[in-house]
């Protein structure tokens, strides 16, 4: 058991900080307080999951945040009201992200350029994409069905806290409990003893990066329906936090190691040190160097925690 | 040439090049059911490209390869093992974050249903590991796994395979004499079922013990197929290097000097106890015991890569505090890892950079890096090395395995050490190259340089040792002298 | 009714706190506050419409007494009013609109401030010229109304053309690369720069200066903020458009105090734009 | 000849692609617009360079952009006229960047923690310092000499085009010359053999971020120069720009391999692109895809020209 924790050494951290902001900010540890963190929290939990995968076979996904605006954008141009049914504007932006997924995958497969280059550069496509798309404009008046999958409630439960229990099982039980996700780790952990064992490499590359976009774009219609607006200048910096949160949770950039549960919990500290700097009123400028302290601090800790065997 | 319907497997007029350079030229090869056939030849003649063509690893410029009568057309790895080819590799491929189980199963967990399931796939290879009498625990990660439990576990992954054809690039080159024995018996029992074994190897008495025919490469030709049995030992030396080599220990007439280097009551919890020994200059003093034995901790911690609980390291009649390599290199001590992959080398520099990495300040003027020295250095030593290379700037990635070990040995030499600790220092060597080293190692005693040998071959040990210190499981049971050691004596102590 | 001892609570959310601008509103606030004695909490939502929303949900969470919000942008930040408006807490906007309406809003119309720029332009060219146009970062409000109020002037002059418009991302170093390029390519084919705000303009107006070109070009901007209206002042630049942060920043906490203690407030409280000239800098520079 | 010009894979495409731009546009080939090309690049330049560096260890540097910030505020609070000679300002620049760099390199080596992660959060702290030490305002009204840095000429060659220049020389020096360079590409190649080759690796490690780091500070003081302000918001991105430059240029991200001439042909190679789309005046949307894709673009077919032998 203290074996177990010790392994989730992040957890205790993510714990500590909680235990800390509750005794500051009597709200904090409230059942709405925490609706909302967790609401808050999915968009990049989405995203994290995506590229957790992608980190685990040694590649990285700079993509994520302009892959949102396009999908983004793509969901908003078929939601207005009365025009087609809802399934299609998230039908649509599941698509656009998955082909951009694809396409990443394709572009590092057959070309074995740097994955870091490759989705930098479609990072700026996608941005540029996004505005033509959209005119340079936010694309609103969507329909209310659609509006409902970010602003909706099922049992008195945010819809979008649901999509993640959802997404965060399904990604959970892919990663341990598949082939594919037996073959994530041999391609991170040692590409060339897995193309010896006989497995298809690049198609195994193909799938992460496919489903970081299909998860981007999951995030992309989540975030339009939940502003109600499909806005080409969307989700800029996403990439960033969805990273940090899989590589506070445990995944290591150097491929080869991570799991799903670590990512959520760096996504929560993520979600819960934004949140709980907000409740305490600490100015904004002070946040950002709080919040880039604690990032640190927490993955020194845990690194401490895990070298003392 | 029509196929022979007693060859599994037959290859044709295979070539392949490296960047203009011939790796393989006109390749001929057959394979029979039920036979171990070797594959010789020195380093960097082109034996583990050639097998990785097989495997389906490397795509060949020409030439055909006919499995079971049918051409091998898409030769993709993923086919190739389904089809009943497996592999060891030369340099251990495994995945470190996962475990023994996993990775003996990587690439076939289908066999065990869709979902995964390790408590299958843990049992199996433990009742495989069991058969094969390797004591590892299946669950462990590879990482924690010593180079020679590493590669057990590279044995067991190809012979669970069911394969009709089990390709052994020097399956043996990372372990002791038991495991050896393990080894070679596995290989008997599999031949007796028909399976068809290639064996590489560059260790003489495994290739007479169990191969029935020897092909031999050299520089990338095909020179000739011969049964074992109507192939004498120098015979095959000459095939392999065109000349004929008769000693295989060169006689060593160093003087011994002072004590030079002397380690008391070292112990580090759970990897070695109280080992005590002195060198004097000029001598060598060799390191036996079975895998895991804790010989290469006991290099490791002198030579400053870990930290050690207690004793005392007394150099030149000074104790001195050794915390990391480089602190050791300033000391004059030198090491020469058994994983040469992992520790030895810098795969995408030159030879001539790696040549120099340990000793670039004595080539430089304050920042700077005197590259004709550098140069003049790194030229020489290679040519007294007998480097094979098209020149000193090709990278060590691109060297044969006993190439690379050539260039980590250059790198110790350049540091003018006064103690150098060669860990397996003839690992993947060819015969003619070994002699070489032995050579070189005598020229270092005569210079006065102290050298502790860690080994093992036996016969290694005991043609190349003044002393011999025995190692059992971290604690030391015997320090004999040349004379007084024999095999069986060494053994005992071992296993003690 | 709100007891008169027990301080007011108001959750700000602010587009952004790198922004010059807004930092003035803020800081404004922040002393209107003090004055009257409200607790303000003042989060940033960083550009992000997703986050200003996280941030009018938690100050419900919070209970507020009144919220006061600098959009983002006019729809996506319309849910926060919305949910504000659905949880009975009153919901200021200030400096720039949403689609959904408010219980008050305190500002002016950034459609208005360009079209008060351009006009300045096409009165200084006799309405004949050729003109390019920077751009805010591309798909944030104020770009797009400001692009909106540009061109409503430049369809009232067909001879003033609009030769080349580009994003310079509100960045003074961006602007100032943008302009060096079309200097290059239309060199002195250009008669006025329209910035579509104050750190662009000075960039533009930079690499005019090192070309030697000022002389021959007008360059206007929007915001009036303190280095432009030095610029201003020397002449160099030759209009802004300038924006009360005062007003705007004490009419809101004003504005929030009313409605708080269930007095009568403005609905809509416009505080309008006003060009500054060579001639009229003066009243504008502290 | 050929051999050495394959080797440079990217630079041919970069003389393609200045080629194809000569032909469209009469004015790309002029002496005016190269000294406006390298001018603008020379920010990038200085960034690149640092982070190449730090790449051939096989780390990344996410703070470039914010220290830009950080050192270009720091250095116009004491640029104000007749308060300090200009020598001042610019040490300050430099002090600041070098102590950022010192820091990351610090928490790098201390801690074992991937560069990315403790990079992001230096990212995050030095936005907020920034912000904090300038108030959220623009500093202007510096003092005319230090104006000069960015501004000025010498023999008509612009400042910035010379220290250009000289950084370059240095880098490329020490990075082909020096001890420190055959071991920041030992680290990289191999860290574990480079240690048992007695390198002392976190050294190695310090001196690139400190490198980094100051480079940045270099580029901070360069801006604030230019610009003739210090802007709390200025370098955001840049980072990525940087990176680009140096993995364009054949800098591997893996680690272990890269040339400083390599990075300054990859970011001349944006920097032309950047200008040729000015020039040509595409919309500003397409101007982000036509980005993208030449990136991603010219990386392909550098590693195509590579393959072939
Ligand atoms: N990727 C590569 N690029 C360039 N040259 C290579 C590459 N791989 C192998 N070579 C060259 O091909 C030749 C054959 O190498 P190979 O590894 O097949 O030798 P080997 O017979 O297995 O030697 P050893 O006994 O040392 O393992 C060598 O000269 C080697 O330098
Ligand atoms: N990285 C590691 N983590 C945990 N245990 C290890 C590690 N490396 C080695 N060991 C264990 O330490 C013990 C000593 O190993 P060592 O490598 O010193 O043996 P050795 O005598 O040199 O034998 P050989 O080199 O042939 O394996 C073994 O039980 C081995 O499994
Ligand atoms: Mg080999
Ligand atoms: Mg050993």
């Amino acid at each position: 058991m203290l074996n177990r924790l010790r392994q989730y050494g992040i957890f205790v951290v993510f714990i500590i900080i909680c235990l800390i902001l509750s005794f500051i900010s009597p709200q904090f540890l409230t059942v709405s307080n925490w609706t909302i963190i967790i609401t808050q929290a999915s968009i990049n939990a989405l995203l994290a999951f995506g590229v957790t995968f992608v980190i685990i076979t040694g590649g990285i996904d700079l993509s994520l945040g302009s892959m949102v605006a396009v999908t983004g954008v793509t969901a908003a141009m078929l939601a207005h009201p009365d025009t087609f049914p809802v399934a299609l504007p998230i039908f649509a932006g599941l698509l656009a992200g998955l082909l951009m997924g694809v396409f990443n995958g394709f572009i590092i497969t057959k070309s074995k350029i740097a994955p870091f280059i490759v989705t930098l550069g479609t990072m700026t496509i996608g941005r540029g994409l996004a505005l033509i798309l959209s005119k340079g404009r936010p694309i609103s008046n969507l329909s209310d069905s659609f509006n409902f999958i970010g602003g909706g409630e099922v049992l008195g439960i945010p819809f979008p806290i649901i999509v993640l229990i959802i997404i965060f099982t399904i990604c959970s039980i892919t990663l341990k409990k598949t082939l594919l996700g037996r073959y994530i780790y041999a391609v991170g952990g040692n590409e060339q003893a897995a193309r010896a064992s006989g497995i298809n490499v690049n198609q195994v590359k193909m799938a992460v990066y496919s489903i970081s976009g299909l998860l981007a774009g999951l995030a992309g219609v989540l975030l339009t329906s939940r502003i109600t607006t499909g806005q080409p200048n969307a989700g800029a910096g996403f990439e960033l936090d969805a990273i940090a949160a899989a590589v506070i949770g445990g995944t290591s950039t150097s491929g080869g190691t991570g799991t799903m549960t670590g990512t959520l919990v760096g996504v929560l500290l993520i979600g819960v040190i934004n949140n709980g700097l907000d409740l305490l009123n600490v100015t904004s400028y002070y946040q950002q160097v709080v919040m880039g302290i604690i990032i640190i601090g927490a993955v020194v800790l845990d690194s401490w925690n895990q070298k003392k065997d | 040439m029509p196929s022979n319907p007693q060859n599994i497997l037959q290859v044709q007029n295979l070539s392949k090049s490296f960047l203009g350079v011939k790796a393989l030229d006109n390749i001929q090869f057959d394979l029979r059911k039920g036979e171990v056939h070797a594959l010789m030849g020195e380093n960097g003649a082109g034996k583990s490209t050639f097998m990785k063509i097989l495997m389906g690893l490397l795509k060949p410029d020409s030439g055909e390869i006919i499995f079971e009568g049918e051409i091998l057309k898409s030769n993709s790895v993923h086919e190739n093992l389904r089809k009943g080819i497996s592999m060891i590799h030369q340099e251990i491929l495994v995945v470190p974050e996962l475990t023994v189980a996993q990775n003996i199963f990587l690439g076939r967990e289908t066999n065990y249903r869709s979902w995964l399931n390790d408590k299958a796939i843990n049992q199996k290879a433990q009742e495989i590991l069991d058969l094969i009498g390797v004591k590892i625990n299946a669950q462990t990660k590879i990482k924690n796994l010593s180079i020679a439990e590493k590669q057990m576990v590279e044995i067991s992954k190809a012979i669970s395979n069911n394969a009709k054809v089990i390709i052994m690039d020097e399956p043996t080159s990372a372990l002791t004499d038991n495991e050896v024995t393990m080894l070679l018996k596995i290989i008997k029992d599999l031949k007796a079922k028909g399976v068809a074994i290639i064996y590489i190897s560059h260790k003489m008495d495994e290739i007479y013990e169990i191969t029935d025919r020897i092909t031999v490469l050299r520089d990338g030709q095909y020179i000739a197929t011969k049964n074992t049995n109507e192939l004498d030992k120098n015979a095959l030396i000459a095939l392999m290097v065109g000349r004929e080599i008769n000693d295989l220990f060169p006689v060593n007439n160093s003087k011994k000097g002072e004590r030079i280097f002397s380690v008391e009551n070292l112990s580090t919890k759970g990897k070695f106890e109280n080992i005590n020994f002195e060198i004097k200059a000029g001598e060598v003093l060799g390191i036996a015991g079975l895998m895991g034995a804790g010989r290469t901790e006991i290099a490791r911690a002198i030579f400053g890569l870990d930290k050690y609980d207690s004793g005392e390291i007394i150099l030149k009649g000074n104790k001195v505090e050794i915390k990391s390599p480089e602190d050791a290199i300033r000391n004059g001590i030198g090491y020469v890892s058994e994983d040469r992959k992992a520790l030895g080398f810098i795969p995408a520099l030159s030879i001539k950079d790696n040549i120099s990495l340990s000793s670039l300040a004595n080539f430089s003027k304050a920042w700077f890096v005197n590259s004709s020295h550098e140069h003049e250095a790194a030229t020489q030593l290679s040519k007294d090395l007998k480097i094979k290379s098209t020149s000193i700037n090709q990278k060590v990635m691109t060297l044969s395995g006993g190439n690379q070990q050539k260039v980590v040995i250059g790198k110790v030499l350049l540091t003018s050490p006064t103690l150098v600790i060669l860990d397996e220092p003839t690992r993947g060597i060819d015969i003619g190259a070994k002699f070489e080293i032995y050579k070189l190692i005598n020229q270092l005693t005569d210079k006065g340089i102290a050298v502790i040998m860690i080994s093992s071959e036996l016969p290694e040990i005991l043609g190349m040792s003044d002393r011999i210190m025995v190692l059992s499981k971290g604690k030391q049971t015997a320090l004999l002298s040349k004379h007084e050691a024999t095999q069986e004596k060494i053994m005992q102590y071992a296993v003690n | 009714e709100n007891s008169g001892d027990k301080k007011i609570k108001v959750g700000v959310t602010l587009l952004s706190m790198q922004n010059e601008f807004i930092v003035n509103i803020s800081d404004e606030m922040n002393k209107k506050a003090e004055e009257l004695g409200v607790e303000l909490i003042s989060v940033d939502a960083e550009h992000q419409p997703l986050k200003q929303i996280e941030q009018v949900e938690s100050f419900i969470a919070q209970k507020v007494d009144v919220i006061i919000m600098n959009p983002c942008e006019v729809e996506a930040s319309s849910p926060a009013v919305t949910k504000a408006l659905a949880a009975k807490i009153p919901i200021i906007n200030v400096n720039s609109a949403t689609s959904t309406k408010p219980t008050a809003f305190v500002g002016s119309n950034d459609v208005e401030s360009a079209r008060i720029a351009m006009k300045y332009i096409a009165e200084k060219l006799g309405g004949k010229g050729n003109v390019v146009m920077i751009h805010g970062f591309m798909g944030q409000a104020a770009q797009i109304q400001r692009e909106q109020g540009a061109k409503e002037i430049l369809k009232e002059y067909p001879d003033l053309k609009l030769i080349a418009h580009q994003t310079g991302e509100w960045d003074r170093a961006k602007s100032m690369d943008l302009m060096q390029n079309w200097i290059q390519s239309y060199g002195s084919k250009i008669n006025a720069v329209f910035a579509q705000n104050d750190e662009m303009g000075l960039g533009a107006l930079k690499a005019l200066q090192d070309a030697g070109l000022k002389d021959k070009v007008i360059v206007v901007s929007i915001d009036a903020i303190a280095d432009a209206l030095q610029a201003v002042k020397k002449g160099t630049l030759d209009a802004t458009v300038f924006q009360n942060a005062k007003q705007q920043g004490a009419g809101a906490i004003e504005t929030a105090v009313k409605i708080a203690k269930g007095q009568p407030y403005e609905k809509e409280l416009m505080i309008p734009f006003q060009l500054v000239t060579k001639e009229n800098v003066g009243q504008f520079l502290k």
